[in-house]
């Protein structure tokens, strides 16, 4: 379990990216970004894990209770909020471009535009 | 619990998560792959759960069960499933 | 390109970046042996300074409080780009018939679900920090109940009286508020986003300060930008629906 | 000045949300006015800020969170807040965004004749995130900012969303800065596994305290493709030209201007409080090296492609990539002339692009087309000879005229590469800047002069049916066309003045020590010691330098 989440991470990363270049939709496409972006939540949490420490939550637990890292989890949750926010973004310009040009394949929309 | 089913949790939820990564990237219909896309959610709750995180772990649950589909679903059906061509 | 051009080529380089990754991995102290001293001093002074028991609120609210003001507008754009992209083609509109989406099991599921989402969701945020969840979580949760609402009670007579103004506007004021909290401490002769309510009782709601002030605001934008997002989706996938019904 | 200070960020951000919230229920011009004189605020507070770091850095700590001892002891402490580290280079760059955009939305007033408020909400918020981006100390905190920018931008880049190209276009722009993006968390995590601080610069005494590892290398090298793709570097520049071509010239005057140039320099902040320490020797002189690499592939291939391209704001876009070239051969020499040289550059031709593209906006609006070819000879009627002036002295100012404008910057980056052993590199960089500079002044002559032909074997072939014109309402007389250039000619006085500021190359030099004494910076961001104020250094471009300015610019055709 050394180095395990961090492989985990590693191979979600590299997985997201090789699914979005060799994409045929942009629906699928944004949803493989999803998956790279889930690597960073899996590293972040990583680092911040201490064996046999509780969850950041001080509530009900004993004063100097060894506890995990707050802090990756607040960028985590940030993390989250910005991938949502991306995956949103793109399906919408690929509904337009299905609208616009028929089309959510990149190659098919880049042929159209010529 | 005992450090050592923690870490066989632990081990557990991240190979989910690592086998489920590569099955959405791998399944190119987009309806499926908002099933496994949705597993996937599932495995990272799991997965934070274990790590510690509960505050991540909702967060998860709540996007990956709401935020996702509402958006996935509508576009889904527009762009891949029928509608005007 | 050709495609198996493409991706022969493709192949070493994701090979490559695989392994400076695991590269770069090696250099980390091992999983689960150690924490940041950054974590390990939130961890021992989060509770006594700010008397909030889930600390991760505290971090996000207060130490790096500017971080989650950033998201918020990160949402914020979002949802204002979604409106822009969606919204402007629709203007060209289509005059459709509004109900279809509703049928009676829906509309049961949905006037039955949507209270108790709704509550779930507002007991998360408030909550968040005592307890885990927050604005964020509960608000993704609450806008859920207000989209259920909206189904539920026939779509048509709700758009109508709930125009998209009114969600406009509890986004943009909830926004507007987590600037305004942060500018009590300028108008303190503090800094931006210092604390300026009184801290209270920690494990208790009345306790934080402006971290509670801070986690309601949040809620609510983000509850409302979710609420403007699926709008503007389902607006979509109603026209297709449509359009679907008059081919036949 | 502290009370000021956080609102150059807080102000846009919130009246673009009251904008959103309230709107539309304003009288027309209401929003319009407001958020011109919003823009107007963060470039005034951004001045006022560049005139008081002029010493040394501000640091302003959010929520009042100052840095801590360690549980270590000295010298190890702990930021447990987010901090603002206000040099003169990142208020210089704040005031450059302000600027753009005020530029913009006087170019755009009532532009945009529906869903105004969303377009001006958009804008605002942009503007926060450039300029929280330019200004903020902390790593994940610049990461945000930068989403902020990017999900903007991706808005305002597919408002003409009705046409193929514009989809395309903003599709790319999107998923390939979020790759970045995500490349780039991935190296800011890795970064604070190994240190524990997301400071600035406390991860860079952090790091200068371990054994270099592999962690080092592989964050830098995410962090440096993150940011190399948002500036649109060679070879991250597919999706650049594409998006600048389609997005409206508003949005594209701010992207040229400002967007693409600023990841450059807080890539260089990063680095030199960050890496610089860490990073010595013959391992510093590796990374200059590729870093120079870069810089001249990008200056080439946007040299290259701007000379055969046809259409106008593709042109500029190329002319981005290829001025980029130039600013990165400034910063990979990771001293500080270098570093200073490459910013006054990216300010000075930042204005004169930013201008260029809000002129090439009104040709598209009042000839129809952005094509170069197409557009042969179709200027010359008297109306738009302001137009053409305005075309003109922009392609002449990025030629970098002594002693106007981007020159002193570029004769400062020849001298600076020529010192630095890379003496080869200072006339390539000449030749590109006045191959690009010449592409803008060859389409202004054929547009408002009719020279040349009308077909070129040479020039990339344009789709056959004609673009439509921008959606924008018809022209009502002299005074408003004069209205829509004026902030125009604004950018490009203050684009080609830049260059008169008292002593400003010494300034900016001085400036750049500051940031590369990492010991003195970390006390002044740390401790808040202040550093002794230094005399300043006295500095005037060797003759060899005013040579090859001189001569790029006359080399132009």
């Amino acid at each position: 379990m050394t180095y395990y989440p961090f492989v985990v991470a590693a191979v979600l990363f590299v997985a997201g990216l090789y699914g979005a270049i060799t994409s045929r939709s942009y629906v699928h496409l944004a949803v493989c970004l999803t998956v790279m972006q889930a690597s960073t939540y899996v590293l972040l949490l990583a680092i911040g894990y201490l064996r046999g420490a509780a969850p950041p939550i001080t509530q009900g637990q004993l004063p100097g209770t060894r506890l995990v890292d707050p802090v990756v989890q607040a960028l985590t949750l940030t993390d989250i909020v910005v991938s949502v926010v991306v995956l949103a973004l793109i399906l919408s310009l690929a509904v337009q471009a299905h609208r616009r040009a028929g089309t959510v394949d990149p190659d098919k929309l880049r042929r159209i535009r010529g | 619990m005992t450090s050592g089913l923690t870490a066989v949790l632990q081990a557990v939820a991240l190979t989910l998560v690592g086998v489920l990564g590569v099955g959405t990237v791998l399944v190119r219909d987009p309806l499926r792959q908002v099933v496994v896309n949705g597993m996937l959610g599932l495995s990272l709750v799991v997965a934070f759960a274990v790590l510690q995180a509960p505050d991540v772990a909702i967060a998860e649950v709540v996007v990956s069960a709401i935020a996702v589909p509402m958006v996935l679903l509508p576009v889904i059906y527009k762009t891949h499933g029928g509608g005007k061509g | 390109m050709n495609r198996r051009v493409r991706l022969v080529l493709l192949m070493p380089s994701l090979a490559a970046i695989l392994g400076v990754l695991l590269w770069g991995y090696t250099g980390l102290p091992n999983f689960g042996t150690t924490i940041s001293s950054y974590g390990q001093f939130i961890d021992r002074v989060a509770e006594p300074q700010r008397h909030v028991t889930n600390l991760v609120s505290a971090v996000m609210f207060d130490y790096r409080g500017i971080d989650t003001l950033v998201e918020e507008f990160i949402l914020f754009a979002s949802a204002m780009g979604v409106a822009l992209l969606l919204r402007s083609s629709r203007e060209v509109a289509e005059q459709r018939p509004r109900d279809v989406v509703t049928s009676d099991a829906v509309r049961t599921a949905g006037s039955a679900l949507a209270p108790v989402m709704l509550l779930f969701g507002l007991w998360i945020i408030a909550f968040g920090y005592v307890t885990p969840g927050g604005g964020f979580q509960g608000g993704v949760a609450a806008s859920a109940g207000a989209l259920l609402l909206w189904l539920a009670g026939s779509y048509r007579t709700l758009r109508d009286l709930s125009p998209t103004f009114l969600v406009d506007a509890a986004e943009g004021l909830g926004a507007a508020s987590y600037i305004g909290i942060g500018l009590l401490g300028l108008a303190a002769g503090s800094p931006f986003l210092y604390n300026t309510i009184p801290l209270g009782t920690a494990g208790t709601l009345a306790s934080g300060g402006t971290i509670a002030a801070l986690n309601w605001v949040a809620g609510i934008e983000v509850a409302a930008a979710f609420v403007l997002i699926y709008h503007e989706f389902l607006e979509e996938y109603i026209q297709t629906f449509t359009y679907t019904k008059a081919d036949q | 000045m502290s009370l000021l200070l956080p609102l150059v960020v807080a102000l846009p951000l919130v009246v673009a949300a009251l904008l959103a919230a309230v709107g539309t229920h304003l009288p027309r011009v209401l929003p319009d006015l407001i958020a011109i004189g919003t823009a107007a605020a963060v470039t005034a507070i951004s001045l006022l800020l560049l005139l008081d770091s002029g010493d040394h850095p501000i640091v302003y700590w959010f929520g009042g969170w100052r840095p801590v001892p360690g549980p270590g002891g000295q010298p190890h402490v702990i930021a447990p807040g987010i901090a603002f580290v206000i040099d003169s280079f990142a208020a210089a760059e704040a005031a450059l965004a302000g600027l753009a955009v005020l530029a913009t939305l006087i170019f755009a007033w009532r532009y945009f004749e529906t869903i105004r408020h969303l377009f001006h909400a958009l804008m605002l918020a942009f503007l926060g995130g450039m300029v929280g981006f330019a200004l903020s100390g902390d790593l994940f905190n610049i990461f945000v900012f930068f989403e902020l920018m990017s999900v903007a931008g991706y808005a305002l880049c597919a408002y003409r969303v009705e046409r193929p190209d514009v989809l395309q276009g903003s599709l790319n722009f999107a998923i390939l800065n979020s790759m970045g993006a995500f490349a780039m968390l991935m190296g800011i995590a890795m970064l604070y596994g190994s240190t524990g601080a997301l400071n600035l610069v406390d991860i860079g005494s952090t790091l200068s305290h371990q054994h270099p590892t592999g962690l080092m290398v592989a964050s830098l090298t995410l962090i440096t493709v993150g940011f190399l793709v948002k500036a649109g570097a060679a070879p991250f520049h597919f999706w650049l030209s594409d998006a600048y071509a389609v997005a409206t010239a508003a949005a594209a005057a701010i992207f040229t201007a400002v967007m693409g140039e600023l990841a450059f320099h807080v890539y260089a902040r990063i680095y030199t409080t960050v890496f610089a320490e860490s990073i010595t020797g013959s391992a510093a002189a590796a990374v200059t090296a590729a870093l120079i690499s870069l810089a001249v592939l990008s200056a080439l291939v946007g040299a290259v492609m701007c000379a055969l391209e046809a259409d106008t704001k593709r042109q500029v876009a190329f002319l981005t990539v290829s001025n980029g070239g130039a600013v990165l051969a400034g910063i990979a020499l990771l001293n500080p002339t270098g570093l200073s040289c490459a910013i006054m550059y990216i300010v000075a031709a930042g204005l004169l692009r930013g201008a260029l593209m809000l002129g090439l906006g009104m040709v598209v609006t009042r000839l129809g087309t952005s094509d170069e070819l197409r557009l042969r000879g179709r200027g010359r009627a008297r109306r738009h000879i302001p137009l053409g002036v305005l075309i003109a002295l922009c392609g002449l100012g990025l030629a970098a005229p002594p002693p106007f404008g981007p020159f002193l910057s570029l004769s400062l980056i020849y001298d600076a590469v020529d010192q630095a052993g890379y003496g080869w590199v200072a006339p390539v960089l000449a030749a590109c800047v006045a191959v690009s500079a010449g592409t803008v002044l060859r389409a202004a002559a054929r547009i408002f002069l009719g020279w040349g032909d009308r077909t070129d074997p040479l020039l990339t072939e344009q789709p056959e049916e004609p673009q439509e014109g921008e959606p924008e309402p018809e022209e009502r007389g002299a005074r408003r066309r004069l209205w829509m250039l004026s902030p125009a000619f604004a950018l490009v006085v203050a684009g080609y003045g830049l260059a008169f500021g008292p002593h400003l190359a010494a300034h900016a030099i001085d400036a750049a020590r500051g940031l590369q004494d990492h010991a003195e910076h970390a006390r002044l961001v740390l401790q808040g010691i202040v550093p002794a104020p230094r005399p300043l250094p006295d500095y005037h471009p060797s003759p060899l330098a005013l040579g090859y300015g001189a001569a790029s610019f006359a080399g132009r055709y």
